[in-house]
Parts: C-alpha cells; structure tokens; sequence
C-alpha cells in the first residue's frame, strides 16, 4: 500500500469520464421507469440528503454496510475470501437478541457492550469453521463460507420459529431485547444512534492496525506472498485464521449493532443481503478501510434515495438495486485504466 | 421403503438436478479456463424471465428457451468482457451481476406486468417431455417421460467431456486455466479462449433458467433460481470441473434436495431438513479433502 | 358525452384539491406477493373508484431496515396508513405512530394497543378449519376422479413461521373435526419465492397418498397449484381467490379479505365514524374470511359437501365451535 | 537480413544492432542491462517507445506474439512457460493443435505424437512425446521448451539464458544441440552472461551495458576478459578462493535426515565454524527439500538437526530464526520477497520478530534506517527511495536486498539456495563478498548452488547430491570439476551398482 500516487491530468479526465458514463446510464434507466431523469437525481439527492434527518437516515444504513465490507476486507489482507459475511452478521444478530432479551446485569452500557462481544463471538465462531477447514485441510473457503450462509440461515429460521420465537408474534421472530440493551437513538425522529460512530471507530482502529501494527504489517506481508511470509517466520495459517476470525466478528457485529441499535429483535429476512452488498462495497475500495466508508456512503445514499423516488414517482425501488450494480460495473471497467492493475 | 416412495423421490432428484447441472456444467467450462462464476445465480435468473416473456408471448417453448439462452448469453457476454478484457476482479463482477438482474428482472416485471412480482399464465408453453408409456413400470418413470432438456442436459456433460479433454478448444481451455502466459507465448489470445467460455457458459446456464421457468414450474417468481447458482457453483469446485464428476454430483444435490423435502416430519424441523443440500455440498467436498490429503503426505 | 366526462374529470380534479383523503399503504412485502400486499392494494384500488381518494403503497420488500423510513415517510405525508401485516412493524409503529400523534394508522391481521391505531385482525385459522373441512369431506369421496382409496390430505406452506403454522393448525383441526381418521402430511417449501421447490414438495405430498392438498406459501404457491394440474390433484388456494389460476383443480381458495377491510375501513374514515384504537375482527362471522365459493367450487364440488361446509360454517359464526390457534 | 532498434524506453536507450542469417549472435550484459526486455519487444510481448525493427528489410512492429510466430521468430524464455498437466506433444503443438482435429474436431492424437516424434528424432534427443510434463526433468523441459519453438519452423530463435538451469555436463550436450540448430539453417539469438559458453558457441557477440549498445563484436576480435570488462565496465577478478577462517567448533549437524516423502534419504553432515558448505548437484536432486528440511518446512520422517548443540528439528521456521539461523532462499520473486510490496516491507519481514521495531506498533523510524542502512550497504539501487515496490527493481538488486536482510540477522547459520541465480557479475560479487565477511565472524553457511564455479570458488567443502544422497565429499583445495560432474548426473557414486562405472 506504500508508494506515491500520482495525480495525472489523465486520470482526472478517466475519473470525470466514469462519472459521466455511470449517470448517464441511471438516467436512462430512471428514464425507462417512467421518470425525467433530472427529476429522478433530484428525488434521489432529496432523499439522501436533502434534510437533516434523510442524511441521518442515509449514515445509519452505512453502519452494516460499513462492518459486513470489513468483514471481507481483513481476511483479504491476508489472500482469504470471506463470502460468509451474511451468514455471520445473522448468527452475530442472534447472539445479541439473545443476550438481550435473556441477561441483564442492570447497567446499560455494561449490558450493550457485553451483547456486542456475544454478537461478534457469535460472527467469529461462523468464520471458524471454514478457516479451520481452510488451513487443517485446504478447503476452499469461498464454497465453505457461501454455503454457510444457506446454513446459517435455516439455522436462525429454526431458532427463531421454534426454542426463541416471540410467542406474542406471528412473525417468526425472537423476543425484543431489554429497553437497557438499546442503544437509543441521538435524535428525534431519527433511527440515527451512536451505532454509527461505533462502525466509523471500528474503521479507524482497522486502518492503524494495518498501516502501525505488527500483526497488521503481518496480514499485509501473509496477503501479498504466503511462502515468503512464512518463511520470514510469520505463522501464516495462524494469522490466516486469525484475519478470517477477525472477519467474522466485524460482521457478527454488523449484526450486533443492528439489533442493538435498529430493529431490537431478530426477525425472519432479518438482512437483505448486507453481506453481499459489503463484500462489492470492499471490492471497489480495494480492501482499503477508508476508502470503503466512502463507497459504503454511496451505497447507502442511493438507497434511501430511492426510498423518497419511490414515494414521489412511480419508479419501483428495486431501482436501487440496477443502480449500485450499475456503479460497481462501471467503476470495475475504469479501474483497470485509472490505478492500473492491482488487487488490494 | 415402497417401491413408490423410491420413485417420487428419484424423479424429484432429477427433476431438480437437471437446471444444477446445466449451469454447472457452463461454469466448469469458465472454470477451466481459470475463472470462478459466481454470476451463474444472475445468468439463470435473467434466462428463467425471457423465456417466459417470450414463451408467453410466441406461444412456443422453443421460441422462449432461445430467447433465456440469448438473454443469458448477453449478459455472459458482458461479464466476460469485465473480467477477461477489462480485468475486474470476478468475484466484484459476479456478485454485480447478480444482484443486477435480481433486480432488473423485478424492475423490468413492474414496468411490463404493471406491477406483479410473480407471473404465470396459461399462454406460457411449457418445454417437452418425452412423453413414452411403454407398460414397463422401471423404463416409464426411471428412464422415460423427463423434460427433453434432461436429456439434453446428460448428453451435453459427455460431449463437455470430449470437449475439454479430446479437442483442441478443450487443450486451450484446460491450458488457460493452468498456465495462461503458456497460450499467449503459443500466440492465442487467453481473453478470447475466455470469452468463448464465458458464452457457452452463458448458454448452458441460458438452458437451466428456461428449465426451471419452462418446465419445473411455467411461471416467473422473482429470485425464483432460489440460491441454485451457487449450489451448481459448489458442485463445480466440488468436482474440479470434470464434466462426468459434475453429472454425479448435480445428481446428488438434486437427491439432497428432494430429500430436503421429503425428510420433514414432527421430529425434523423443515429448517434442518431444507439445510440439507448445503450441508452435503460442505460435506462431499470434506470428504474429497480428507482424501486428497491421504495422498499427500505433507502438511 | 365527451363534455360529460369533462365535467365529471373536472369535478373530480377539484375534489381531490379540495382534499381528498391521502391513503398509504406501507406493505412488508411487495406488491406481487400473491397475499396481503396483493389483497391490500386490491382494496385500496377500489377506495379509489368509489371514494376518489390519494393513495400511495411503500413497498418494503421485507427489507427490516426500510420499515422504519417507510412508515415515517408515509405518515409524514399521508393521512390514514395501513400497516400490512401490522406485525412485521411492531417497533416501528411503535416509534412512528408516537411521532404522528394525529395519524391513523390500521394494524392489519393483529391486534395493537396503541392510542392512534385501528386494529383488523383476521381471524385465518377459522378460515383454514373451513378448508379442511372441505379437504377431509372430499378425499372421502372416492366417486370423484382425482380422489384416491387414501384418506390423507396435504398442507404445504411456504416460509416457516408462525402465521403460517396458524392456517397449518386451522386445517388440521377443520380435517379432524370432519373425520378424525384422515391423515394431515404437512410439509414447509421454507422460502415465499421458490415456486419450482414449492411444486416438487406437492408432488412428494401427492405421491404419499394426499389427493386435497391446501397451500399457504405466497408465489411458491404458485407452483403448488400448477403441481395439482400436472399431477392431478385437488388444490384449495388462499389469500385470494386463486381458481382462475389452474381451473378445474382448486376447487376453491380459502380468503382472507384484505381487499374488504381495506375498503370498509377508508369508508369509515370519510364517514368520520373511525375511531382510534378501536378494533374490528374479520372473521368466519362477517365474512372477512371464509371458502371462495364460485364457479370452480360449483364444478367439482358435490352438493352434499357445500351444504356439510355451510353447516359448519353457521357453527363457527355462532361460536358452537372454538377453532384452534397456533398463535396466542 | 538487417534489424534495427532504437528505443527511448527506460531500460533500452537508443539500442540498434543487426543480426545476421544463419548465425549464432550471442547477447551479454549484466542483469537489468536490457536483454530480456530487448528480446520482448521483439517478440510483441512489449511494445517499444519508439524506433522500428526492420525483418528480412520488411518494416515490422509485432503487437502480439501470434504475429512474431507467423514471421518465424521464436522465443524460449528465461521461465519456462510450459503446462504441467499436459503432455510434451501437446505442449509442443499447443496453438496448432487443430491441425490434427478429425472431422468430430477430435484432437488425433497418434498423429500429434507421430509429427513431434519425428522432431525429436531428428534433434537425435531422448524424449517421449506422452510424457506429461511434471514428470520431466528440468534438463527435458527446456528442450521441450525449444522442441516448441522448433516446431513452429522458426527460422529465428531467441533463446534466453537457456543454461541457467542446466548441470554443467548438460550444458556441453545442449550447446551442441544448439550448434545442431543453426545447422538447420536457423538464425540463434543466445542470450548468456556466461561467457564461457558464449565464447564455446557464439559467432558474433553483442555487448548491452544499462540499456546501451557498447558494440557488436565477431568473436575472434574479442577475448573473454575485454567482454567481461566491457559488459561491467571495469575489470573484474574472475576467479575466487574460498575464504580461510575455519574454526573448531561444530555449529550445525544433521545426522540421518529423510523427509516424507522419500525426496532426500539419510543426509547427514557438519558445518563449522567459519566454514562454507556447497552443495553441488543438478536441479530436483534434493536440493529444494534440504533447503524446507533446514528452514523448517518440511515434515522429517527420521533423523535431526542440531544448531549449536541444540535440536531445532521439532521447531518452526519462527523458532529456528530465533534460534539463529537465517534463509536466503531460491526463486527471490516467489519464496524470498513480496514484490507488490515496498522495499521497508520487504526488509522488515522476519526481523520485525525479533522486536526490532517495536512489540506492537511500528516504530518508522528505526524501519526506516534499518532499511537504508541495507540498501546502502549491499548498494541497492532503487533510486533513494525506499517505498517503491520491489517488483520495480532489477533481479540483481531483488537479490542483494534480500540477502543484506537475510546477512542482517547476524545468523549463526546461513542457509543460501542459488544466491547468485540470474544476477549480474557486479552483484554476485557482492554477494560472494558478504558470504566471506559473515564467515568472518565465525558463522557457518550453507551454500546450495546449481552454479559449480560459485561453489568452487566460495566453498572450503562440496558434497554432491544426487537423488537425495550425499554422493561424495570434497574438500578445498581438492576440487575437480570434471569429477564432481560425473557425481552430479549418477555416472559416479550412485549406491545403486548398475548404474555405477568402476
């Protein structure tokens, strides 16, 4: 990750031209929903950010988004593919629910913090199992942690229909944590909640670990030639196992704060897919932690704007979805040309 | 267990393997040539709602299977174009793709069903069955009356077997995925060795989609591929992409999955019993390594 | 003519300036679920034509971390918001409702003690104990041509979850009040959108011996009901009236009128005759839910089950019988 | 026949020479003088700044290798590019192989064999055309390598640096195969710093110095040493003597090893004090595994290493560092570097074990000047700036990087496999130098060379291997480069009788 990025006049034209490629194949397909694209962007921008509380709105959905791209990002630093971030943010939500509506030590932050160590143990245990089977055995992990997410899904939907249903519910959902394990909302009418600053803490302390620390110097080293590494007497599958550990705790944490934070029980489709929105969000900002709040920012932004296009048009919200697919093919395409060829 | 009991679950099994191995069977042919598709989820889905657009609309199932394969094919095109061509990491591209067409497909139903997320409707055809009563109980339901494309589908893993391992293109595809600088330093173009695969694969994936809109079920629900892709995916890697391997396994998940629903009762929650064929698919490739490392004896 | 429509366009035009009523619908699912969303947005069409209201529906996709944004959205700019179903929002409405202390909100298929919110709920295992009664009276009559010498019928749902277990209780109560020795095989697709997996677990269900096979599984059902044409088999649709899908094989649908609560409850609201926190049960009794009877059901039924079923429907009308929950 | 090239690009400046038909035109330079991207450009795997090749006076500018190949110029390159689970006929024909599809398109495949069957004999060599490639020697697998290009009719063949790989006594047989080659009628571009072969084999002799052309010489006009000056610039001593300083004590035994999987058999040795240790033998006789069997790497099935008394046989590659013993491995891209990564990364690696920058955080500081005082030491040469990755830097300088890093550690032991492969006169110098101080101090190394003139002139002792055994020893000044050869390819000293000449 060291070494001097020069800002060419090229690059700049590259990136102006990227821009302009990638809206104006939204506004053709706003345009084909039914919508004036100018409209469209203007519904979107108004729902992202156009008020303090949409802006809110658009930072508190960064905050799985954020987690579950780290959780690929860390064991990609060390050459592993963690696809398994979905599965793990669900068993890390369950983890949470259930010490939240099942303990209580009688002091809320006490109560919070020993719940997000439950969800991100719960995560990281999801992770074990292909690491293990990784290292022990040289198992692919990318069929291993993609199949645990079937899993795990099935797993939680048994849990929560049968031992941990909310009898009062006839939704297949786990019972809503204790109100001392909520972590409340900063501001009136607002999801928004310090959830967000916990995901932008989580970031910083990723971003100094790599660049400062030994075992972050290490992970890179592992990631960037494992024979190498193990030669110079780093313990590659240790640190291996350890990044994928690490992995699975951010995303069981994801799951963590979202309960904590958000929906304070654990429901049936509890995510739509927050692992696989993170691991493209990790994808386009090439493992880098800082970057990835970025992309994470945009991706979020284009949700709840199309949320409020929704609400205003007749353009369906699964637009959202063409969109941000949209931006990471595009933006896949230039990378090529604007930063050369490098994974990570 | 009845005789009756074996055959329900045997045609399950088939019935659900046939679109597995079709796309896996696509994705071994990107495999060997050194790219992992995760888009097939995105490729079936895509094929799975032009054929039943067209199919609805001609009134034929022909019609409707050659417009999933086009459909599909195009999007292959466009996959391999990020990754061969412009160098985009697959699994970016991949996972793009997929949750662009689960989306576009529902976009696209809004736009032109006014607003359904699930269509059916009597004018869809349904692809052909080989329709034979010969008396015999055993040929009838074991070997007869499947969908054509089932058929289809068996012969197409032998000819990828001649083809990977007989032909020309099969040296070039195997020799892309080992050893790429190898065909550049030979003068042929990795990218286009790639591309072709992508497209065939696009086709075979292209053919599961319609067999699953076209014959499993005439309808068009949204997701309605249902987490097959990466199914066919793990039978892929499972098999190393050896296309008679890829057979078995498909059948196998096809069994787990029929299983899956035959296994429910008061004692197993439908949740462990629908967990099944993933469970298997960790399993099988478990034991595969547990074997392998017989062999070698370093750690 | 042409000035006529003129006139009623105008007059209309105006009546909607003049403020017309602005109802949301803020759906869990999406519009396409082949279930509430579906039965809501029918209703609310309706409301449409007759009352000339401003709708609009929030589709959520059952996306948890949409609910709250919806529903804030559409209380912020709508005045009477259907909450369907009610209980995939419990917090939220919770959150919102206090927020919009002027709002109406309608909790569908629940009960909710909140100040500003009407209640509907539905009451489905009454409405599954009919069809199970219609499922154990038909596999007994061995004269028709898809039933066989088994006495077991079938019950696939879709996801696994509690509601679902409702119709799942519902039916099995109905098939043992009508003849305690027919068998129930119930089976679970354990996803709403898989309808090829849906059709593969009614066929395992029709090969066991199950010749009246009831569905509660949104799109998967789909496939179920085509299973019972290509299989040959008697299907009972829900939610909506589904005979028009595969004709001569549902021999009727159990309903769940959502499309009728809908449309009573914004008559209420321009009537002024709404009052907050009141409930309004939908039921055997009123007809909220009940058998779709229709042509379908004429063909194929024989009248000597349609007049068992409305005997047994008078029973549960006038609490003779108490039908079991899997809720509560 | 003419070719012309000047070039602007950073590694050729303005380079123009000429080859003619039918000869064999050698290429020397040290390592990052340019051959290898010279050679590139001319086969359409680089595309050239500027300037124009000229080809049989046809203006000609490949931007892809297909259209060097279609013109007849063939390359074999320095890293083999052949598939492993292939067969030789099918590596040989690859990208011609439709030549042989039946009407079903099927590939023929006793047709393909036949064809290349034929080109072998022809060569009078001794390979099988069914033999997949993993199971060839590395010897077979070069001439498989030019087995390819032949076969294609080329009339032009590159070959570059095709000896490194090779045992001393292969080396005469494959120059005189290329001697057999130009008989043909072909034109050979032999790219070499071993002048000795250049000398045996070459007509005329092109001489590159940091991307310039010095000039193009016949070979009667020239010696070996004028080339060698010209090719560094300044004299240089030729020949070494190993260092004296021998001590007493024993600082590493190994008594009996034998690994899993049979690859080297019931080795055992001492180093001294002070003492160099070569380690002769052609490629794939153990060498790898003896290198894993000291790093710790490889699983022992029997038999231990001692480091200064000590066993460190159930140790980790971690452990035995700390206990004192330091890897400069082979393959400096693949094993000794990360080359996507900085030059700072690359030093720290291994010592930052040690605490050298802090337990848990880095310290840059003491990184930074631990990292130019190797740089400044082995003098490598990455234009003052230590965050550029090592992938931008020349092999030679890769190479003095990580034996600085690896000579850091102050080892008691140093185990140093090919520490020269590939690396210029000036670097391998260095690098020869450094062995002599470390040994200085009293530690001991442990040279495992596939170059016998490093070996002879670094090691007070050789011992042969040959399929994974000590075959023979010898001790300075004892040494017989004709003898040790014999012992390198199993004509002398293999245990097996039959194979043994009494």
């Amino acid at each position: 990750m060291i070494g001097t990025r020069t800002l060419s006049f090229r690059k700049l034209l590259l990136s102006l031209l990227l821009v302009l490629c990638i809206l104006s194949v939204w506004a053709l397909i706003i345009w084909f929903g039914g919508e004036s694209p100018f409209k469209g962007f203007r519904y979107i921008i108004e729902g992202s950010l156009g008020n303090h509380y949409q802006f809110l709105s658009t930072l508190n959905k960064m905050v799985p988004l954020i987690l579950a791209a780290a959780a690929v990002a860390v064991p990609a630093w060390t050459g592993m593919w963690n696809i398994g971030g979905e599965g793990q943010l669900l068993l890390g939500a369950f983890g949470a629910a259930l010490v939240g509506f099942s303990i209580d030590f009688g002091v809320g932050l006490v109560n919070i913090v020993v719940a997000l160590i439950v969800s991100a143990a719960f995560g990281m245990a999801w992770a074990a199992w292909p690491a293990f089977f990784k290292i022990k055995l040289r198992m692919d992990e990318v069929v291993t942690t993609l199949m645990g997410n079937y899993i795990a899904a099935q797993l939680i939907a048994y849990l929560i229909n049968n031992p941990f249903r909310d009898p009062r519910s006839p939704l297949a959902q786990t019972p809503y944590i204790k109100s001392s394990f909520v972590i409340p909302y900063l501001f009136e009418g607002s999801q928004f909640s310090a959830t967000f600053f916990v995901a932008i803490g989580m970031v910083l302390v990723l971003f100094i670990f790599r660049k400062r620390f030994i075992t972050g110097y290490e992970f890179d080293i592992t990631g960037s030639n494992p024979v190498f590494a193990g030669l110079s007497g780093i313990r590659v599958k240790k640190t291996k196992l350890l990044s994928m550990l690490i992995g699975g705790a951010l995303a069981g944490l994801a799951g963590g704060l979202l309960v904590l934070g958000m929906t304070q029980r654990v429901m049936q489709s509890f995510s739509p897919g927050y692992g696989f929105t993170g691991l493209l969000i990790c994808l386009l900002a090439f493992n880098d932690p800082l970057l990835i709040v970025g992309i994470a920012f945009l991706f979020s932004a284009l949700q709840t704007g199309s949320v409020n296009l929704q609400l205003f048009t007749s353009v369906p919200a699964e637009i959202s979805g063409v969109l941000q697919a949209v931006m990471v093919l595009f933006v896949a395409a230039f990378k090529t040309f604007i930063v050369g060829r490098r994974e990570g | 267990m009845d005789i009756e009991l074996i055959t329900t679950l045997f045609r399950t099994s088939i019935r659900m393997a046939t679109p597995i191995l079709l796309a896996s069977l696509g994705g071994a042919l990107t495999y060997h040539a050194g790219i992992i598709n995760v888009a097939m989820e995105g490729l079936m889905l895509i094929s799975a709602f032009f054929s039943v657009v067209f199919s609805y609309l001609t009134g034929s199932a022909f019609y409707g299977i050659i417009a999933g394969v086009v459909a599909s094919m195009l999007i292959s095109l466009l996959y391999s174009v990020f990754v061969s061509f412009l160098k985009a990491n697959n699994f970016a591209i991949g996972f793009a793709i997929n949750i662009l067409i689960s989306s576009l497909t529902l976009f696209l139903m809004r736009v032109m069903f006014q607003g359904k997320n699930a269509f059916n409707s009597p004018d869809i055809a349904s692809i052909m069955e080989l329709k034979v009563k010969t008396g015999n109980y055993f040929l009838d339901n074991y070997l007869l009356n499947f969908s054509i494309l089932t058929y289809l589908s068996i012969a197409i893993a032998f000819l990828l077997a001649y083809i990977i391992y007989k032909t020309s293109f099969g040296l070039r595809l195997r020799v892309c995925g080992e050893m790429p600088q190898a065909l550049t330093a030979a003068g042929i173009k990795v990218g286009v060795i790639q591309l072709w695969a992508s497209i065939l694969c696009g086709g075979l994936c292209g053919l599961a989609g319609a067999q699953l809109s076209l014959y499993n079920v005439r309808m068009f629900s949204r997701d309605m591929t249902g987490g097959r892709g990466f199914v066919a995916l793990a039978a892929i890697l499972i098999s190393g992409g050896k296309p008679k391997r890829v057979l078995f396994i498909s059948l196998l998940f096809g069994l787990f999955d029929a299983l899956s629903v035959k296994l429910q009762n008061e004692k197993i929650a439908p949740q462990f019993a629908l967990m099944l064929p993933y469970i298997m698919s960790v399993v099988v490739l478990l034991l595969f390594h547990l074997k392998t490392r017989k062999q070698y004896g370093k750690a | 003519m042409k000035r006529l429509i003129l006139v009623l366009a105008l007059l209309s035009f105006v009546a909607m300036g003049l403020g017309a009523l602005k109802v949301a619908i803020v759906a869990g699912d999406a519009i396409g679920d082949r279930g509430f969303t579906d039965m809501a947005y029918i209703g609310i069409q309706e409301a449409q034509k007759q009352f000339g209201i401003e709708y609009k529906v929030f589709e959520c996709n059952v996306d948890p971390s949409k609910y709250f944004d919806s529903l804030r959205a559409a209380a912020m700019n709508y005045d009477l918001i259907f909450v369907d179903p009610g209980y995939f929002f419990d917090k939220e409405l919770a959150e919102v409702s206090a927020m919009f202390p002027s709002k109406t909100f309608v909790y569908i298929d629940g009960t909710s003690s909140l100040p500003n919110v009407v209640s509907v709920p539905f009451k489905q295992n009454e409405g599954a104990f009919l069809a199970g009664c219609l499922a154990a009276l038909l596999t007994n009559k061995t004269e028709l041509c898809k039933i066989n010498a088994e006495k077991i019928v079938g019950f696939v749902g879709g996801f696994d979850m509690p509601v679902i277990r409702d119709y799942q209780a519902g039916f099995e109560h109905g098939v043992k009040y009508v003849d305690p020795s027919v068998k129930v095989i119930a089976r679970y697709a354990g996803d709403h959108y898989d309808p090829a997996l849906g059709k593969e677990t009614a066929y395992s269900v029709f090969k066991e011996g199950a010749d009246v096979i009831f569905q509660a599984a949104g799109p998967t059902g789909l496939g179920i009901l085509e299973a019972a044409r290509d299989y040959g088999f008697y299907a009972i649709g829900v939610d909506t009236d589904q005979g028009y899908l595969q004709p001569g094989f549902i021999v009727s649908s159990m309903m769940k009128k959502v499309d009728v609560a809908v449309l009573d409850i914004v008559r209420m609201q321009i009537e002024n005759s709404l009052e907050k926190g009141s409930v309004h049960v939908y039921g055997i009794a009123n007809g909220g839910v009940g058998l779709a009877y229709n042509q379908f059901m004429m063909d194929t039924v024989p009248a000597s089950v349609y007049i068992e079923i409305s005997e047994i429907q008078e029973k549960i009308s006038n609490g003779e019988i108490v039908v079991d929950s899997y809720l509560d | 026949m003419s070719k012309t090239y000047p070039n602007g690009l950073e590694a050729l400046r303005e380079v123009s020479f000429e080859v003619r038909k039918g000869e064999i035109h050698a290429i020397v330079g040290e390592n990052g003088a340019g051959k290898s991207t010279l050679m590139n450009i001319l086969f359409g795997l680089i595309k050239p700044t500027s300037g124009e090749i000229l080809f049989n006076n046809n203006h000609f500018s490949p931007k892809h290798p297909s259209e060097a190949i279609d013109l007849g110029i063939g390359m074999v390159h320095q890293h083999f590019k052949l598939v492993q689970s292939i067969t030789v006929a099918e590596n040989i024909v690859l990208g011609m192989e439709n030549r042989f599809q039946s009407k079903l398109r099927r590939v023929d495949r006793e047709a393909m064999n036949e064809s290349v069957a034929s080109l072998i004999d022809r060569l009078r060599m001794s390979i099988s055309p069914d033999d997949r490639i993993d199971s060839l020697p590395i010897s077979k697998r070069q001439q498989v390598e030019i087995l390819k290009v032949l076969y294609r009719e080329a009339d032009f063949v590159i070959l570059d640096e095709p000896t490194a790989v090779l045992a001393p006594n292969e080396v005469e047989d494959f120059l005189e195969f290329v001697r057999g080659i130009r008989e043909m009628g072909k034109t050979v571009i032999f790219i070499s710093h071993r002048l000795g072969e250049v000398f045996s084999l070459a007509d005329r002799i092109t001489i590159l110095r940091r991307g310039n052309v010095i000039g193009t010489f016949d070979k009667r006009d020239v010696d070996r040493e004028s080339v060698a000056n010209m090719m560094i610039g300044t004299a240089t001593d030729l020949s070494e003597d190993p260092p004296d300083c021998l001590g007493n004590e024993s600082v590493l035994s190994v008594e009996g090893i034998s690994d899993v999987s049979g690859t080297i058999r019931d080795l055992s040795f001492q180093l001294r004090e002070g003492e160099i240790l070569g380690f002769a033998g052609v490629g794939g006789n153990g060498q790898e595994e003896l290198f894993e069997a000291l790093a710790g790497s490889l699983r022992l099935a029997s038999g231990d290493i001692r480091l200064v008394g000590s066993s460190i046989s159930s140790l980790d590659t971690l452990e035995r560092r700390r206990a004192g013993l330091a890897l400069i491995t082979d393959d400096r891209m693949g094993k000794g570097l990360a080359p996507d990564r900085s030059i700072v990364e690359n030093c720290m690696a291994g010592h930052h074990k040690f605490g050298k920058f802090g337990k848990w955080l880095i310290k840059d500081t003491d990184a930074r000047s631990f990292t130019e005082s190797i740089v400044a030491d082995y003098d490598v040469r990455c234009g003052k700036n230590i965050k550029t990755a090592v992938r931008a830097l020349s092999g030679g300088n890769m190479q003095k990087l990580l034996v600085g890093r690896e000579i850091a550690y102050e080892p008691v032991v140093l185990v140093a496999a090919q520490p020269t492969a590939g690396v210029d006169v000036a670097a391998r110098k260095l690098i020869h130098d450094s062995f002599r101080r470390l040994v200085k101090t009293g530690s001991g190394v442990i040279l495992i060379s596939g170059d016998l003139e490093e070996i002879m002139g670094l090691a007070n002792r050789i011992i042969v291997l040959y399929r994974g055994r000590a075959v023979t020893e010898m001790t300075h000044p004892h040494y017989d480069p004709t003898e040790i050869s014999y012992y390198m390819t199993g004509i002398r000293g293999a245990q097996d009788d039959r194979y043994s000449h009494s």
